[in-house]
């Protein structure tokens, strides 16, 4: 994931990170979790969207932290935040009903609906690996409007068929991975975006279905030098 | 009324052997000190109860004093899994654990059912996925809409036991920064202890301040620094570094056990 | 996000006939300038949704603005009667007025409820009341215990108005003292506006402030004095006296006509 | 119900304010509206038993006001209090589940079972008199452990059958009136106190039913000299 892109100064990894940035443009506010959404989420703000509304399922809505958090309820997010409430309040009040606009999740296993698993893998009584569990992400996925999935593009991950269904996939509108842009066509997810020196057979190749291709597709556009700098100094922070 | 008494008091007075326990503090405020000394106790057979397992959990899990597991996310947040917890179940090491997984959202609502105490919550969920075969949620008809949503039934735990930043003499508590589900597992428990960093003579009020008076808690009992490596805003700060070592210290189920050793269960108060 | 404009221009983007309208705030903080700009403009065959009519619905009621009312207690408090509320209700006047009524448990509930776009919550009441028979609630079994319970239906008002200390220049809302229901009604409504004391540069968390950020609110509206003869706790006081002084006033119809006419009607903003 | 009871040197309605304080001697919590309940738990206070503590249904727990609040949510109570919160936060978290072990409710009227009708006198639907309905009292009177009633005794109030059922009595265990006190007796309200000067053939006068009388009647205390003092001085603050 964190590869150097052939012929590019920066890593698959950071062009994922800044292509899910770049998602949250024109939005108002965003759920998410840590490492990668965000990382992805502190930079919408600082490039794209000052206004942009962080909340953190740990109840922490408006928050501002200088520095990407380690965990979802760091210190610096409550101290930030514009309101902290309680876990009951924040799904009852806040994701449930759709106050909060989009959501970022992760997940060890997407299928061609963009289901998740971040359950099992194996069987669930006796599995091979357990995951850490459904937390947040199956309300988070039917109450927000719009959900954005952050994952590795490999064969591991896009399955044809999940191990356990944790999360419901109906509003995911991207699947952005480190290979590129994945959208849902008539529910099922389709290839619209390949990121620059991707081709269609390497991320068909990576995934575990016979993957559906839109039959115009785009480029990323290559990271601009102020998302490189921007993304390279807040990771440093 | 709450008794001011010594955490090893406390905590004795408090959990017995195959109690349901919820140690409770979303990520802040996370009870460490408590579950330590009822370690060093030797309580075993309980039924731990936690939205987020955390580090605690995973070193009750790995010395085997849970006989069940009740939880939403298990993960070491930021950095990644709980090797004992896995170990527990991909493993049944150091003994078979019995889990009972839910979602957050129906984790917080289980515990504001019990606070309540009212024997469900109703909320819109699990539906469409496997969780709903694999753990205790029922459907139930909206009689106005009949619109088919979910119900959880409520979180009574025999003990709950929650870290805060100060209580006054006549036990009343005060909390700020992240809230989590502290208020509603005190509620929701028969018995209750909250470990605080300090007594005061009288409780300040502050912004973002949750105050849970001490008519509703059994005991109290002083443990500065009681929530690390976790951490009690404006007082401790989350040491994320150890949060990164355990991922280390845990992986091995020898080192593990030397560190418990050294650290916590050899450590002050055994 | 929430759009600072003049109280007559929020009234107005706000409010239809037709309506059903919440302004809510438990004795505290009830928004009278947002109500009296609404009879200004004339506003007609609205459903009234108020836990507490308390003075300004029965103001509201007086003057015939009212086609429903939807509440759990029509009294003046400490005081007695609202004699516009009882004269509606006992003889027709001005006009006919729908009732539905519930417990101040139901009604916190059916916010509840509207805030989290859940069609019912359910609580322990109503049983065994005549209130059963004479208003929307059902009973609902509990698919774990059997228990009976009690579901009250959402309240989704199409509008909701509140008055609050303090709004930033980007709407985002702070109050404090008794909270209420309010955040539920701003939650629960379709369209809302706050109404507030004074405007600040920046929100200070304050001890008890309960924050309302500005992206679920439609408008922010200053209206300094605007909960007056309610309060604006470390702004206004209670105005106990005049809550005295309207039983008189409002006792009679002619008598209750004139001083509206001269106080709210013909007033500011007119 | 002010009158001054014959031979005393106090009104009826002092006395039943100070038989109200008495019973709350030794409680943790008791729950209160305006008027003389709100009175007779401030009185509480001074006198018998300084830890109450006072909870409003606006939401204030362990308020200290000093004067007598006119209204449930006097600024003074939200300045005192141990905790304010939310109106559904007191009646799901407090109320309900029995966290308050004392109420105090008033009503227009109450029957022989201590159920009380707050709601009108007439038919519902065109009522003689629209009184101002439940408000708290139903969850309140079934959600505390101990609930007292108080109430001037006449036949306009203790009647043989209800307009309205607004409020179940079966947790009642005292209703203080200007004339005595009821207390149920498997299931019926039992005349089991006598105010000093009142007889048994008074209170059977002013009951609407033909009242219970137990075989032991008590007489209340007559008020102290420092009740009587604490309380004037209240009620002048």
């Amino acid at each position: 994931m964190s590869a150097v892109a052939p012929d590019s100064g920066y890593t698959t990894g950071e062009l994922q990170t800044i292509v899910a940035a770049r998602s949250l443009a024109g939005k108002r506010s965003c759920f998410i979790g840590v490492g990668r959404p965000s990382t992805a989420a502190l930079l919408a703000r600082i490039v794209h969207n000052p206004k942009l509304v962080l909340v953190y399922e740990s109840g922490t809505i408006g928050a501002k932290p200088h520095r990407v958090p380690l965990s979802i309820g760091d210190g610096e997010l409550a101290q930030t935040a514009d309101l902290v409430v309680s876990v009951p309040e924040m799904f009852n009040y806040w994701i449930g009903p759709g106050q909060v606009q989009v959501a970022f999740l992760g997940a060890a296993q997407v299928d061609r609906h963009a289901n998740l698993n971040s359950t099992v893998i194996g069987d669930y009584d006796h599995p091979r690996t357990r995951l850490p569990g459904a937390g947040g992400a199956p309300e988070i996925a039917t109450g927000c409007a719009e959900v954005v999935v952050i994952a590795p593009h490999g064969r591991r991950t896009f399955v044809e068929r999940l191990d356990f269904m944790t999360t419901r996939g109906e509003r995911t509108t991207l699947v952005i991975t480190d290979l590129g842009v994945l959208e849902p066509r008539d529910g099922e997810l389709t290839l619209t975006t390949l990121h620059p020196g991707v081709t269609v057979e390497q991320v068909q190749e990576a995934t575990g279905w016979d993957l559906r291709v839109a039959d115009q597709i785009a480029v990323s556009p290559q990271p601009s030098e102020r998302e490189l700098a921007a993304l390279r100094e807040l990771v440093n922070r | 009324m709450a008794e001011l008494v010594s955490l090893q008091e406390a905590v004795a007075a408090v959990v017995k052997d195959g109690d349901s326990v919820a140690l409770e503090g979303f990520t802040h405020l996370i009870p460490f000190a408590a579950g330590h000394e009822l370690l060093r106790q030797g309580r075993r057979e309980l039924e731990l109860i936690r939205m987020t397992p955390d580090l605690l959990y995973d070193q009750m899990i790995g010395v085997g004093a849970a006989r069940k597991l009740v939880f939403s996310y298990g993960g070491n947040p930021g950095v990644g899994s709980l090797h004992r917890f896995r170990d527990a179940i991909e493993h049944g090491w150091p003994g078979p654990l019995e889990v009972e997984e839910h979602s957050h959202a129906g984790m917080a609502n289980r515990y504001v059912a019990g606070a309540s105490k009212l024997p469900f919550m109703v909320m819109r969920g699990y539906s469409g996925t496997d969780l709903v075969a694999h753990t205790n949620v029922r459907q139930i008809a909206c009689p106005f809409t009949g619109e088919l949503l979910t119900a959880v039934p409520a979180l009574n735990p025999d003990v709950a036991i929650v870290h805060a930043q100060e209580a006054d003499r006549d036990g009343n508590v005060q909390l700020w920064g992240i809230p989590g589900v502290q208020k509603e597992a005190v509620l929701a428990a028969d018995r209750s202890l909250v470990t605080v960093e300090r007594i005061v003579e009288r409780l300040e009020p502050r912004p973002g301040g949750v105050v849970i008076p001490g008519w509703v808690i059994d005991y109290v009992a002083h443990a500065p620094g009681g929530s690390q490596p976790s951490y009690a805003l404006g007082i401790t700060e989350r040491d994320n570094d150890f949060y990164r070592e355990w991922d280390v210290i845990s992986r091995d189920r020898e080192q593990f056990q030397v560190w418990m050793q050294a650290h916590v269960l050899g450590g002050e108060g055994a």
